[in-house]
């Protein structure tokens, strides 16, 4: 039984939306927030849907013929179905946190109706069931980003918009090199093939090598591995909720997860460890992480400190996805959610600082914990779990990524990640050093820059509980991460479906 | 390959009702534009009433095409033989006339109304209906008589209407156009001759059983590709492109920009393919000059300051990727796969280009219109004002852009796979240069529009028609992406 | 039962930290008691859970499969870190008296200080409980990192500069030993694809590079338990965290470094590598460094919670020596634990004790003094093996290793003895010197005194196995009790001959002044590198943008041929129809 | 008499030779414009010779009558009593004093000579006869170097009248070398009356450009400087 009209459903939910609130007035805001909602909830309903039949065994396909050769398949697979899942669920707290963040605010309906079609490009990259259909959704995905990017008008924004532009699209250009050369050399290629790409790997070992760069070289790019990574801390000057997006789940994922389909599903990793483009990867992976450490370090501002450690973190999944075997596997799967979660709480927490007290800079920031105690803590736990400590979801990351390390005789990645931890200590404890254990305003010292009580609580309840409610996730991620349908055990489940077919 | 353009003898005679329809096809648009010269319409609902038979003329010829295959006719008159045919390409590149042509009228009357040129006005009709007429006869025509005459028809036509704001700018462009369309006929008329003289035949499908190479079928090649490719606008002879965009009117920018220059680009092809069945160079050549042509516009669009001259710039370099085609089309030694890719991705270009390019005429000029500039410097803070005339600028450059899923990414597809499959990387790279820099020199154009620094007070309201039309074009554009195997399909059927 | 327990155990704590963050927001300050009887009885669950018995659970939900228990180790382990806790939140109380009549009073600044001790108190006890009845490593490691990074807050309560610097002393080398752990857990776990301690253990032995994760995992958890080199942070945090967190910081915290050693290293295991034995020597080698070392520094120090911590260093080296044998000489393991066990038990409260005894020397009860300061320096005496519990657990320790005939380490151990004896004498000398009237209180005396007797009868609470503790016999005692009277001899010979000589004694903290200066330069380098980096950026940047203009310069130049080609289009289209021509002619004749 | 047949049609093939020449190169546009209607009298005369009545008629109304007309309504808007003689007062109103610079000519000239190459090699092939004989059709002969020639001019001049002048002398050396070549079959009449008929129109709408484009802006000549303004900045 095949229930094709479920990822078509889902794929259209957030379409749809975008379309409606395309058309509504721009005043009409109660209504334009109404459909927001819904469209955000009916679509985790669906999705939740997804997760059912997934978990039951099926593989609900959409598909039709776009010219001889090349199709447009939409498939509800295992691995899809998680990165569905994670933007459905920060689409919601991310939506809701906009409407707060952009109370008051022009161009609500430009920023809305993109924001639906940036998730529904997320939604598609997750569903994509050939490369080609992906492609169709990371393009647009880079396109319907763009407008979010340049929100503000500034001519920074501006500026940043075009960097913004110029690394993506070139990356894309790149990648659609890749894939007509792969559609070129194997016709079309479903993800779900069981056979992957061995059988070229005789006559074709140089060119099947060449393909890879290419896709990954394109992805690279929006996974904004180094030095493809120049866009994101520039990105930075787009709205909170973008910035959070951008990083959670909409871009940054969208490129880790493209590596994720291209060395599983495409290639297949026996096939890719047989090349030996997966230890160049891992190389590529653990160089990111580290100078995205560093230039972290250097950071006097918030969100791009947080954008540097974007760049490191994605760079997990990446370097997850190198290590052969399936603990590897696991803390790849597993990073893409958790960091997401993670990450998407820092975002909304920087956001509400700069809303609510105007702080921007990191040594403003001192004895905010009094002020603002839930955002503080809920930045805590986020900052807690970048380190990658206990309880907070990413210690399980890191420990699987270790373990998988460990296991593909890579030592050196355990290096990479000890110091990569100890760095990112390095960078998120004076934060939080600063946020409790320092006096400032709070306190009676000085003032803060730009203070406006939004909200009968530290700051206005949209804005403040997304960021407590993915907080509260991230913890419980790792707290309970052996629950059924916990990410973790969700992704040991894609992962032994790519080791035991 | 000649049985790609149809040249091939029908299965079934057409049927007396076809006769009519045919008849109807050809003569109704001049009907209705001397009608409008008459009536001068200024409301949007005359217009679309007219439009519907000639639309309807062109799916009952449709479904002619789909049940009896190729259609045949040929007439007698005064001893010259007419010959005209109906395959695949015709009976597309036929629809797509109609349609934009619709479109463009539609467009009309809410631009005339906004604009209030004066008297000359009226002659667009009958130009605009001149036009379509010519364009249909040159999809249909079968002999280079009746090509001969409905490419001057349409050459004429199209230079009048592009005068027909009567700024002296236009003028002169309008000027040089008129003296180097006249002279490429010419040449196309002096490359008739040597054909005419050596194998004294006008008709397509006899001239290709008895063509063979030589130098007359060179020579004549070569004066008739120099012709056509003055009046298709092809790269090193593109100059008389922009200044004629740059101060036309902008229904008129959209059908010239969207239809005419690809005639041409039409003839072109299908003579060479007749007469150069086993050369390598020229298409070659065409196909370096196409290179050549996607850069160049492409950095001539980049940094105009100018917004029609932008979207004007951008179709030598969309005609480049066309152009770039060419080896792939008519040369030898190509693999029957690519081959066929490559003939899919060269009308999925051009009917998502023609699309997609009225379009954007007609977004570009309804924010010219709307902001009263020009320049792209007088779009600031447009975004906010004039949404949906910017959505659809948009939509259009996605497909000149080539991103999915728009039809130019599909053609682009085809094209690409067609070039890897063949190896030819040097076009490979052109045609993805020719992404990045669209990319640029659209993008410009929003970075101008979202800018909220320059604050605006006055718009000029635009009639909903106008941005209704454009938006309908830009999403046809846009749907055919995924929807590239209907028109495909009519390519394979074409009398195989 | 067991399970009602342990889950009191965690979440009373849990509570009591709750508690205080209700009272912040719905007691004013002026009525605001920080330390209620919630927050006093917040480790006594965990006390009764250590006296239920042994005990097993497993958790399949909590991370990635939790697994706790109490069992030889963890019980006895259990019972004297909570008890430690308890006695210190009871003398903490009394201890605060005087912060909290001035919070009360309206001191912001000691409201906010109180109020963030007395949150992060019950959440270091907790992640201190977690980590001993884990069994697994991800409960285990969280405990840890609770514990250590949530006691960063006991130890910066006054936050006054030394404070700060001790802080950062213990937050730096805390940071760098999660670093070691986690690889060293990553790096056996990884390779013996476990989450359990047990596996962790069996799988170093096994390892090819068993001897290396040992390392690590030594390392990491000798931040804690003040391996040498890596101690420098106890004479720094010590003396500036409240007494009572003192207490438990040098009692049970740095125990949990210990533990870590005794779950995660191979000790006792048969048939180990060379490089595990080597790897012991190395341990041995550097324990008793740190039992002399830390004695010969310790006794310069001024205050006397430094000259404490030194101590502290002291006995942790002698321990390092005791567990090193475990890989070293791994048939004494099975004997020498209980004695193990003991002596940190013994160690633990006693310490607790002389910590505890610092503040009654500062705010003296008006008792007479010679019992005072008899009863401050009786759990130091028992430090020394002179009497009572400390006796038993030398011996313990002693007799294990004779059986084994490990006289030089026994020999080692008796004359560290010594050097704890001096550092005792000093402590208490100090505090004599430094003695303050008034101010006393009875939750502190009164927690003081518990701590002191239970640290003397430590064998009888403690819930070892059967016949794990054995009496010394009457002819072993002098072997035991020599020390003591050798050590203070030799502290007031030594001590009236520097009265004369005068001399400038070594800073607390040692190595840490040789550290700081090199991690400075270190960072310094680092900046110049960044620096550096940077300005090669922006030369690159520069000159990209430089070269960038210069091409848009050209490139409009170039475009200016636009318009030539418009002039010339029908020439060019005459030179198109030659070449084309030509083209195809010249193809055609080949 | 075959002699005879071809001295006649020597004489016509170099009376328009020489017509064409002088009007393609003639500075004076009157006189050029007059040479012009002499030019295509004598084409009226080849196509008579050529037993192509119907198109002798065409000729002479459209090309002689009709271009001409239309000629010389163009260059009424150059007299000096005109409306827009202020503009130029200092240009001599009948006269082209345009000077090109002598890369210009020289490139044009040798496209020129190219373009004739080029056909007369095709020719070669239609016409085999003609590689013994050249001189058998000379009107052939003549319509070669006429359409390479005006092609040239039309590539040289700058004048807009003096272009269209050209044009319409290349289209008549065009349709003179598709009666020669193909013959006067109904296909090649249709095409050339066709042709005619444009050339007419494309002169006719010249002319009202160039007289609009002299009397708004004074221009008689497509100039570079109004392409200044796109490029950026």
């Amino acid at each position: 039984m095949n229930a094709a009209w479920l990822p078509l459903a889902t794929l259209a939910t957030s379409i749809l939306a975008a379309v409606v609130i395309f058309l509504l007035p721009e005043e009409s805001r109660r209504l334009r927030t109404g459909i927001n909602l819904a469209a955000a909830v009916s679509k985790i309903i669906l999705v939740a849907l997804m997760v059912g039949r997934v978990s039951q065994g099926y593989q609900d396909t959409f598909s039709f013929q776009i010219v001889g050769g090349i199709d447009f398949v939409l498939r509800a697979d295992a691995l899809g179905v998680m990165f569905a899942g994670l933007s459905s669920l920060l689409w919601l707290c991310t939506t809701i946190y906009a409407i707060g963040y952009l109370e008051g605010a022009a161009n609500r309906k430009r920023f809305f109706g993109f924001f639906s079609l940036c998730v529904a490009s997320t939604l598609g990259i997750a569903l994509a069931g050939n490369l080609f259909t992906f492609l169709i959704f990371y393009e647009m995905l880079t396109l319907s980003t763009y407008p979010l990017v340049v929100h503000a008008g500034t001519a920074k924004a501006l500026a940043a918009g075009r960097v913004y532009l110029r690394y993506t699209l070139t990356g894309g250009v790149v990648l659609l090199l890749g894939t007509v050369m792969l559609y070129s050399l194997t016709g079309d290629h479903s993800f779900a093939s069981e056979r992957g790409l061995a059988p070229y790997l005789n006559d074709h070992r140089g060119l099947l090598t060449l393909i890879f760069v290419l896709l990954v070289g394109g992805l690279a790019v929006k996974a904004a591995m180094v030095p493809l990574h120049g866009w994101l801390p520039r990105a930075m000057v787009a709205p909170a909720p973008v910035s959070a997006l951008l990083h959670a789940v909409a871009v940054v994922k969208a490129g880790a997860f493209g590596i994720m389909r291209i060395i599983y599903d495409l290639y297949g990793i026996e096939l890719s460890v047989e090349l030996g483009v997966t230890t160049a990867l891992a190389i590529a992976a653990s160089i990111t992480i580290i100078y995205g450490s560093l230039r972290a370090i250097a950071q006097h501002e918030l969100k791009p400190r947080l954008a540097f450690s974007t760049i490191s973190q994605v760079s997990y999944v990446v370097l997850g996805v190198s290590l052969f075997g399936p603990f590897g596997t696991i803390g790849a799967l597993v990073h893409l959610l958790h960091q997401g979660l993670m990450k998407v709480t820092l975002f909304f927490c920087a956001g509400n600082y700069a809303e609510e007290l105007g702080i921007h800079r990191i040594d403003e920031m001192d004895g905010a914990g009094k002020r603002m105690p839930l955002t503080s803590i809920a930045f805590t736990v986020g900052a807690l779990g970048m380190i990658g400590l206990p309880p907070v979801a990413g210690f399980i990351t890191k420990w699987y990524l270790g373990i998988g390390a460990i296991q593909a005789d890579m030592y050196w990645v355990v290096v990479v990640l000890v110091a990569s931890s100890t760095l990112n200590a390095l960078y998120f404890l004076p934060i939080v050093h600063r946020l409790w254990f320092r006096q400032g305003p709070a306190h009676g010292f000085g003032e803060w820059p730009k203070e406006q009580r939004l909200g009968r609580l530290e700051t206005h309840g949209w804005l403040l509980w997304p960021a407590v409610f993915t907080a509260m996730v991230s913890i419980g991620a790792g707290l309970l991460a052996g629950l059924p349908f916990s990410p973790l055990d969700w992704a040991t489940r894609v992962a032994i479906g790519e080791y035991l077919p | 390959m000649t049985w790609r353009f149809g040249l091939t003898e029908a299965t079934f005679e057409p049927l007396w009702l076809t006769h009519w329809v045919l008849a109807a096809t050809l003569a109704l648009p001049i009907l209705f534009g001397l009608l409008g010269a008459l009536f001068s319409p200024r409301r949007t609902l005359p217009v679309a009433l007219v439009c519907v038979p000639i639309l309807l003329t062109g799916v009952l010829l449709l479904m002619e095409y789909q049940q009896a295959g190729l259609l045949r006719w040929q007439w007698q008159v005064a001893g010259v033989t007419v010959s005209l045919r109906l395959g695949g390409v015709s009976i597309l590149m036929l629809l797509v006339t109609q349609w934009v042509g619709a479109a463009a009228a539609l467009y009309t009357p809410g631009h005339l109304r906004l604009t209030n040129p004066g008297k000359q006005a009226r002659w667009l009709w009958p130009l605009m209906g001149v036009l379509i007429s010519a364009l249909s006869l040159i999809w249909l025509a079968a002999d280079l008589l009746t090509l001969y005459a409905a490419l001057e028809l349409m050459g004429l036509a199209a230079v009048g209407m592009l005068l027909l704001s009567g700024k002296p700018a236009a003028l002169q462009a309008g000027m040089r156009y008129l003296l180097l369309a006249l002279v490429g006929s010419l040449a196309y008329l002096l490359g008739v001759a040597l054909i005419l003289g050596y194998w004294g035949q006008l008709n397509l499908q006899a001239l290709a059983e008895v063509v063979e190479p030589g130098p007359v079928a060179w020579i004549a090649a070569a004066l008739i590709g120099a012709g056509l490719a003055l009046k298709a606008a092809l790269f090193p002879l593109h100059g008389w492109l922009t200044p004629v965009h740059e101060s036309a009117w902008t229904p008129v920018s959209a059908l010239h920009a969207a239809l005419v220059v690809k005639a041409s680009l039409f003839i072109l092809l299908m003579l060479w393919n007749i007469l150069l069945p086993s050369s390598l160079f020229a298409p070659r050549f065409v196909a370096w000059l196409g290179m050549l042509a996607i850069v160049w516009g492409g950095l001539v669009a980049w940094r105009s300051d100018s917004l029609k001259t932008l979207v004007a710039s951008s179709t030598v370099a969309q005609l480049g990727y066309l152009m770039v085609a060419f080896p792939l089309i008519i040369g030898p030694d190509i693999p029957p796969l690519p081959k066929a890719l490559a003939w899919e991705g060269f009308w999925l270009q051009l009917i998502g280009h023609a699309l997609a390019k009225a379009a954007m005429f007609m977004a570009a000029g309804n924010l010219i219109l709307a902001t009263g500039e020009s320049s792209l410097k007088g779009l600031a803070g447009t975004s906010r004002r004039l949404p949906l005339s910017l959505l659809i600028f948009g939509l259009a450059s996605v497909t000149l852009m080539g991103l999915p899923p728009s039809s130019g990414f599909t053609a682009k597809w085809l094209l690409l796979q067609a070039m890897v499959m063949t190896q030819q990387w040097v076009a490979v790279v052109a045609l993805l240069m020719g992404t990045l820099l669209t990319a640029a020199y659209v993008f410009r154009v929003f970075r101008y529009s979202f800018d909220e620094t320059a604050p605006r007070h006055h718009y000029q309201p635009l009639a909903p028609s106008m941005d209704l039309v454009a938006l309908a074009l830009a999403l046809a554009a846009f749907a055919l992406g995924l929807l590239a195997h209907l028109p495909l399909a009519l390519l394979q059927g074409g009398g195989v | 039962m067991m399970t009602l327990l342990l889950l009191a155990a965690l979440l009373w704590p849990l509570c009591a930290a709750g508690n205080v963050v209700w009272q912040a927001y719905q007691t004013p300050s002026a009525r605001r008691n920080y330390f209620p009887l919630v927050w006093l009885t917040a480790s006594w669950p965990a006390l009764l859970l250590a006296y239920g018995g042994e005990a097993h659970w497993s958790i399949a939900a909590w991370m990635l499969g939790g697994e706790w228990g109490l069992n030889a180790i963890s019980r006895p382990w259990l019972a004297f870190t909570a008890l430690l806790w308890s006695v210190a939140a009871v003398h903490g109380r009394g201890y605060f008296v005087a912060e909290q009549a001035k919070a009360q009073a309206g001191d912001q600044n000691a409201e906010r200080r109180l109020l963030r001790l007395a949150l992060f108190w019950p959440l270091t006890f907790v992640g201190n409980v977690l980590l001993i009845i884990a069994q697994d490593i991800a409960s285990f490691y969280l405990g840890f990192a609770l514990m250590t990074f949530a006691a960063y807050a006991l130890v910066v309560h006054s936050g006054s500069q030394q404070a700060r610097l001790g802080a950062r002393a213990y937050l730096i080398l805390a940071v760098i030993g999660e670093g070691l752990i986690l690889g060293g857990l990553l790096w056996a776990a990884g390779t013996a694809e476990t989450f359990m301690l047990e596996g962790v253990r069996e799988g170093i032995a096994a390892a090819d590079h068993g001897a290396m994760m040992a390392l690590l995992l030594w390392l990491g958890f000798g931040v804690k338990a003040g391996v040498i080199g890596l101690h420098v942070w106890l004479p720094l945090a010590h003396p500036v965290a409240p007494a009572p967190a003192s207490a438990v910081l040098s009692g049970a915290m740095i125990k949990a470094g210990l533990l870590g050693w005794l779950y995660v290293l191979p000790l006792g295991a048969e048939e180990l590598s060379p490089g595990l034995t080597l790897l012991g020597n190395v341990m041995l080698i550097a324990g008793i460094a740190a039992a002399f070392g830390a004695a010969l520094l310790g006794v310069w120090q001024r205050h006397p919670k430094a000259v404490l911590a030194y101590s502290s260093i002291s006995q942790m080296g002698m321990l390092t020596a005791m567990v090193a044998t475990g890989l070293a000489a791994p048939a004494v393991w099975p004997l020498l634990l209980p004695g193990v066990i003991l002596f940190a038990a013994h160690h633990a409260l006693a310490k607790g004790a002389l910590f505890m005894g610092t503040t009654i020397s500062d705010h003296m009860p008006r008792w007479p003094k010679p019992l005072l300061f008899a009863l401050i320096a009786l759990p130091g005496v028992s430090l020394t093996g002179a009497l009572a519990a400390g006796m038993i657990s030398k011996w313990g320790v002693k007799h294990a290793l004779y059986e084994m005939d490990h006289t030089y380490l026994i020999m080692l151990l008796t004359w560290a003895a010594i050097g704890t004896a001096a550092l005792v004498s000093v402590c208490v000398w100090r505090q004599w010197q430094q003695r303050q009237q008034g101010g006393s209180n009875a939750f502190q005396w009164g927690a003081w005194l518990v701590a002191l007797i239970a640290a003397l009868i430590t064998p009888l609470w403690l819930p070892l196995p059967e016949g794990s503790i054995v009496p010394p016999p009457l002819t072993e005692w002098l072997g035991i009790v020599w020390p003591f009277p050798v050590g203070v001899l030799l502290f007031v010979s030594v001590a009236y001959w520097l009265r004369k000589v005068g001399g400038k004694a070594p800073p607390a903290g040692d190595l840490w002044w040789l550290y700081s200066p090199l991690a400075a330069h270190g960072v310094k380098l680092a900046q110049a590198i960044g620096t550096r980096c940077k300005a090669v950026k922006g030369a690159c940047v520069s000159v990209a943008l430089a070269v960038e203009q210069h091409s848009m310069g050209q490139l409009t130049r170039l475009l200016s041929s636009e318009a030539w080609m418009r002039h010339h289009g029908s020439g060019l289209m005459m030179a198109f129809a030659v070449v084309v021509a030509l083209l195809l002619i010249w193809e055609g004749m080949r | 008499m075959i002699a005879s047949f071809n001295l006649i049609e020597g004489g016509l093939a170099l009376c328009l030779c020489v017509a064409a020449l002088a009007c393609l190169f003639d500075r004076h546009l009157l006189r050029a414009s007059c040479l012009f209607v002499v030019f295509a009298l004598f084409m009226t005369l080849a196509w008579w010779w050529l037993e192509a009545p119907w198109l002798a008629v065409a000729e002479l109304i459209l090309g002689a009558l009709l271009t001409g007309a239309s000629l010389f309504y163009a260059l009424r808007a150059y007299r000096p009593n005109g409306a827009a003689s202020s503009h130029r007062a200092n240009a001599t109103p009948h006269y082209d004093s345009f000077r090109g610079s002598w890369p210009h000519g020289l490139t044009r000239a040798l496209l020129a000579l190219a373009w004739c190459f080029m056909m007369w090699g095709a020719i070669r092939f239609v016409m085999p006869e003609m590689v013994y004989s050249p001189a058998e059709h000379p009107l052939v002969m003549a319509a070669v170097v006429i359409a390479a020639t005006a092609m040239g001019a039309f590539a040289l001049h700058h004048h807009l009248l003096r272009r269209l002048l050209a044009f319409n002398i290349l289209g008549s050396g065009v349709f003179l070398l598709l009666a020669g070549m193909a013959g006067t079959e109904e296909g090649a009449q249709a095409l050339i009356s066709v042709g005619l008929a444009i050339a007419w129109l494309g002169s006719l709408l010249g002319a009202l450009l160039i007289r609009h484009l002299f009397l708004l802006e004074g221009k008689n000549a497509l100039s570079l400087d109004s392409q200044t303004k796109e490029q950026p900045q």
